[in-house]
């Protein structure tokens, strides 16, 4: 599987990702400066967290609209898949790849812990590691992560089973805990209609090495990688 | 040109005698430029008057130390070509005017001392002191200064993996954010600031200079007044996201051979930057000050040589690499000025669109800065607290659970979840115990932090609280399985000019530079932050100490909670029962009183050093150092930790008060399922170890039967600071 | 010429902020606060002269960055 | 009765959005932006029916709480 991590001014966890994908491809992925002239030819394109833009003005906002999105897209159309992890979320969904949008926590404080998330469909090359209503435990690090889409787009998403997180307590359920945003309906990642676009706000990729304290991430790049393989 | 008051020389914060030194070495009346630099290069933040005398006396140098104090930051060798770079340094005046800007400028600051020297940032911790929880103030500072060190940080990418957090009334008026940087850089590439080679280019790069803290180092140099709410004007606003790219084009640029010196331009901007580069490589330099990149319409030469805008940087670079290092700076979206050059004539020339408005000698102007010795008072000697004076516990796992839920002792959890503590997939032991651990590149080896300071006991004994903060530091480093490498100090104090002020800091200074000699854990840089006071009421004594160690293996790595069941509790140093400055004695009976806890430096490196010995054996499957509180507060934070409970033997003579609250030092609580061998290596190293326990269960349980559950000792513990900073939700609106 | 934009956001989407305001203005003794929205403001300097194409710039400005329309409403003034 | 409050940065102080945001548009294609200053917006909805009494009101509320006086100024506009 060949992978490109996109870099814009002010991404900060594109490191944390690229050890993630080296660990389960066994090679590095291309990282990509967003002024970089030319595109290679992968199968997965990576929106790694940070503050592209230093948040300002809208989280994602202005990575949104930059040059190199224009190929996103047309990547995406080719059937590229596509995973936005937290900035990389804000971004797919500024840039209209993915409904609704994020806003300010709840709590309106920047929220760095674990939390659980159900997976709620294994269908979709980034969640065929996992089992459907299996739980996790990964890291939150985020600020704007409050999922907000109104009803009938969230309807949408429920019908065609797009909602592929939910965030959970321990056990499965929910407790006055488990969603560390304020999310609408507990969402914490969903698919494109085509379901080769996912955005999420946790960080699998800092749960992948024991030493971390959870291997749980693990499960998205081992499958993704023999997804698209 | 304008001409010299008494009212301006005061305003700069010169004495009259020094002013006749600045006429002297001028051989004239300064202009107001000139002034400006006279009194910034000669306050207390910059010249270091009163405390130099002093701070020559501490120990710099070591096997492992590559750069002691006198850099922006002092430099350790890691083996293996990697070396650490690390500083801690105060922001305290301003974060208090300002709490969110001044706590993120300040993480802002000594992030740049860091990746000056060549050092990527892989960590950032913080100290910070506030006043009474029930003072007016507290909550909003509190909420602001976290969110301002989280807002800064997790921006530019660099986890905030520890730090620690007190409350005092003797800080209403005068918090304290002290925050420090730990950066890894290749050891032979290293950058340093000095400047040489006459015609050199000088060149400014970062944000542009605006009309930002001027004054500011003079400021964090006087006591506040009443009328500090009108300095406010002086506050800077941080950028983070300009922060990240600088790193970037900055660590780019020093892959390549262009730089000859760099220094950033922290408190006195420019004007520290310039003057201390020059200085330190014996050349002089020449200024066009109109191409300084500017913010706003109709800046003075004084306003830009004063300015404290962050994000930015001076280099001197080789000739014929501007073109290279600007096509870097412009691929990052940062300002690139060739704004001088350096000379061979010993003087700083200013020029304002080819006229001088400046011109200073600089050697004279450095050597001639003010150095006192001034006049100090030792702090007289504590009561000693009497044997019948000392109240017992009738229910101490009661007592256990108030200790557990006070502002002090409670879990910092509401603090660190506002952190980004993960980012780059290193940390591998997160805020909550003794010192943090992050991995070195290598993938075996980690790097632990931890910063350190229990103030009460400085207060009443500078001496041995000075060398208790080092102390302790050093436990929390051997709790982990670091090896203790060398410190950073932030020296806080109040006004020196009042003799029992300077007594506190020739204390703790004379403390400090006792343990760090005995335990070979030399001073490798700093920051000291004098005149924090209000209305005359000075803080607490408080030296900050940031201790780094390095972890060979970190598959040994000892758990901060109790890690399973059936394991045995050893009790590792000797306990005597000292409550003297305790939390059992101030925060359950209302009293500060009595001496601080003796610290026995022979005892302490023996007792560490042990312990890593049996952590590097294998026989430690939890580790933890007894401080604050003591014994059995150690204990319920490690069963908290592994939310798994325990059995204490408290039969006689266990049974006082003395023995399960003392804050003796030099004690760790190690876990081991080998107790047999960790046993008889202690007493052939004449060490005191004994079975207290064991683990297991839901509660903490005694010998009398006592017991209490880990969900009621949690309940206290872990929510306190939430619902502490519920109760006035408007202190939450940033 | 001067544009001044207000982005707020569109009535049924979640505000936190205004919410803790709220809430935060009552803790500190203010009664009579019913609702609380927060909103961006935003002044540009604009090179053009011309008031009607200046709106039409700044409209496309907040349709493609300045507002994102899933969530916000705006509104453009032009003053000389 | 409503108040519409402006907070803004006072002259001198940084504004690292207005910044990027003036960067971004140039980077769009919007070539004749000279400056972006973002400010704050809020829209409360107040009981009080005096109108020099709300101003009285919100005027304290941007003191204590709405406003950040050591950097930033702002505006109260009272409307029936
Ligand atoms: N300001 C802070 N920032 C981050 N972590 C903190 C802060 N204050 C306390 N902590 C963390 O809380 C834990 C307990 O702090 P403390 O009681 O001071 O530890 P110790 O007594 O071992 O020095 C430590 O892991 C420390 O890193
Ligand atoms: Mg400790």
């Amino acid at each position: 599987m060949q992978t490109a991590v996109i870099r814009f001014p002010g991404t900060n966890r594109e490191k944390d990702v690229v050890m993630a994908l080296e660990h389960a491809t066994g090679h590095a992925p291309r990282v990509i400066w967003h002024k970089d002239a030319s595109f290679p030819d992968v199968d997965l394109i990576v929106l790694p967290g940070g503050f592209s833009y230093g948040d300002h003005l809208r989280a994602g906002a202005m990575a949104a609209h930059s040059p190199v999105m224009k190929e996103v897209v047309r990547q995406a159309e080719k059937g590229v898949a596509v995973l936005g992890i937290c900035n990389g979320f804000q971004i797919l969904t500024e840039a209209g790849l993915l409904p609704g949008a994020l806003l300010r926590n709840a709590g309106l404080k920047f929220v760095c812990r674990d939390v659980c998330l159900r997976i709620e469909t294994a269908e979709s090359p980034f969640t065929t590691g996992y089992q459907n209503g299996q739980v996790i435990q990964v890291p939150v690090a985020h600020h704007d992560g409050c999922y907000y889409a109104d009803d009938e787009e969230l309807k949408r998403l429920r019908d065609e089973e797009r909602i592929a997180f939910r965030y959970c307590s321990a056990q499965g359920g929910q407790d006055n805990r488990s969603n560390p945003n304020g999310s609408r309906d507990e969402i914490a990642g969903i698919l494109s209609a085509s379901r080769r676009i996912l955005g999420l706000m946790p960080h699998p990729e800092n749960a992948t090495e024991p030493l971390q304290g959870s291997t749980d991430g693990s499960g998205l790049f081992d499958g993704l990688t023999r997804a698209l393989n | 040109m304008s001409t010299i008051t008494p009212e301006i020389i005061a305003e700069h914060g010169l004495a009259p005698e020094e002013y006749d030194r600045v006429k002297e070495i001028m051989g004239r009346e300064p202009n107001l430029v000139e002034l400006g630099i006279f009194s910034v290069m000669w306050s207390e933040h910059c010249s270091y008057k009163s405390s130099k005398k002093w701070l020559k006396t501490l120990p710099t140098s070591g096997q492992h130390v590559i750069q002691g104090p006198g850099e922006n930051a002092g430099v350790i060798d890691l083996g293996e070509g990697q070396a650490a770079v690390f500083k801690i340094e105060s922001h305290n005046h301003p974060s208090f005017i300002e709490p969110y800007q001044g706590a993120a400028t300040g993480v802002g600051g000594i992030l740049r001392d860091v990746f000056t020297m060549g050092a990527r940032p892989i960590m950032n911790l913080n100290a910070l002191r506030f006043g009474d929880p029930e003072h007016p103030k507290t909550r909003h500072l509190l909420a602001g200064v976290v969110a301002g060190i989280g807002g800064y940080g997790n921006c530019v990418g660099i986890p905030t993996v520890g730090g620690e957090i007190n409350f005092h009334p003797a800080y209403n008026g005068n918090i304290l954010v002290n925050a420090m940087t730990v950066g890894l850089a290749p050891r032979d590439r290293i950058f340093y600031s000095a400047a040489a080679g006459a015609g050199n280019p000088v060149v400014y790069v970062g944000s542009k200079t605006g009309r930002d803290g001027i004054h500011g180092a003079t400021m964090a140099s006087a006591e506040f007044g009443e009328d500090s709410e009108e300095k406010r004007p002086t506050v800077q606003v941080g950028d983070p996201f300009t922060e990240k790219l600088l790193i970037e084009a900055c660590l780019e640029l020093m892959a390549t051979e262009a730089i000859v010196a760099i220094q950033d331009m922290g408190a006195a901007g420019l004007t520290s930057s310039s003057f201390e580069m020059a200085s330190k490589g014996g050349v002089g330099v020449a200024l066009d000050l109109d191409r300084v990149p500017m913010r706003e319409e109709g800046m003075t030469p004084y306003e830009l040589m004063l300015s404290e805008s962050q994000e930015r940087m001076l280099m001197v670079l080789k000739p014929g690499h501007e073109d290279e290092a600007r096509r870097i700076f412009e691929k990052w979206d940062l300002d690139f000025a060739v704004i001088g050059h350096l000379t061979d004539s010993g003087r700083m020339e200013l020029r304002w669109h080819g006229e001088t408005v400046g011109d200073l000698p600089i050697d004279p102007l450095a050597e001639a800065a003010p150095e006192y010795d001034r006049p100090h008072q030792p702090t007289p000697a504590p009561q000693p607290l009497g044997v019948n004076d000392i109240p017992d516990s009738q229910d101490p796992l009661q007592d256990l659970k108030k200790l557990m839920s006070t502002a002090d002792l409670c879990s910092r959890r509401w603090v660190w979840e506002q952190y980004d503590h993960l980012i780059n997939g290193d940390t591998i032991r997160r805020p909550g115990g003794d010192a943090a651990v992050v991995r070195l590149p290598d993938g075996r080896r980690g790097l632990a932090a931890t910063t350190d300071c229990t103030p009460r006991y400085c207060q009443v004994d500078p001496q041995e609280g000075g060398k208790q903060a080092v102390a302790e530091s050093w436990r929390n480093l051997c709790a982990v399985g670091a090896h203790p490498m060398a410190v950073t100090n932030n020296l806080n104090f109040g006004n020196p000019e009042r003799p029992e002020i300077m007594g506190q800091i020739v204390g703790c200074i004379q403390g400090m530079g006792e343990a760090c000699s005995t335990l070979e854990y030399p001073v490798i840089s700093g920051n000291v932050s004098l005149y924090n006071e209000t209305g005359g009421q000075p803080i607490l004594p408080t030296p900050v100490i940031g201790g780094v160690g390095l972890v060979d293996d970190l598959e040994e790595l000892p758990s901060a909670g109790l890690p399973a069941a059936d394991l045995d509790i050893i009790l590792v140093g000797e306990t005597r029962g000292h409550l003297g400055q305790s939390l059992y004695l101030r925060d359950l009976h209302g009293r500060e009183e009595g001496p601080a806890p003796p610290v026995d430096l022979e005892a302490e490196k023996r007792n560490g050093r042990f312990i890593l010995q049996q952590i590097e054996a294998g026989r430690v499957a939890a580790c933890h150092d007894v401080s604050d509180g003591g014994l059995l507060v150690a204990l319920a934070e490690m069963a908290l930790a592994g939310n798994l409970g325990l059995f204490l033997d408290t039969t006689e003579p266990r049974a006082t008060a003395a023995w399960l609250f003392a804050e003796d030092q030099a004690r760790y609580v190690v876990i081991t399922s080998d107790k047999e061998t960790v046993l008889e290596a202690a007493g052939k190293a004449g060490i005191k170890a004994e079975v207290i326990g064991r683990t297991g269960g839901d509660s903490l349980k005694l010998s009398t039967g006592q017991h209490i559950s880990l969900d009621e000792l949690r309940e206290g513990h872990e929510n306190w600071l939430d619902r502490y900073m519920a109760e006035n939700p408007a202190d939450s609106v940033a | 010429m001067k544009a001044r934009i207000h982005v707020t956001l569109k009535p049924g989407v979640l505000d936190p902020q205004g919410k803790t305001i709220s809430h935060a203005l009552g803790a500190l003794g203010f009664e009579g606060v019913e609702e609380v929205r927060q909103g961006k403001y935003l002044e540009l300097d604009l090179k053009e002269s011309d008031p009607e194409k200046a709106r039409a710039e700044v409209d496309e400005m907040c349709r493609k960055l300045l507002a994102n329309t899933v969530i916000e409403n705006y509104q453009v003034e032009i003053e000389a």
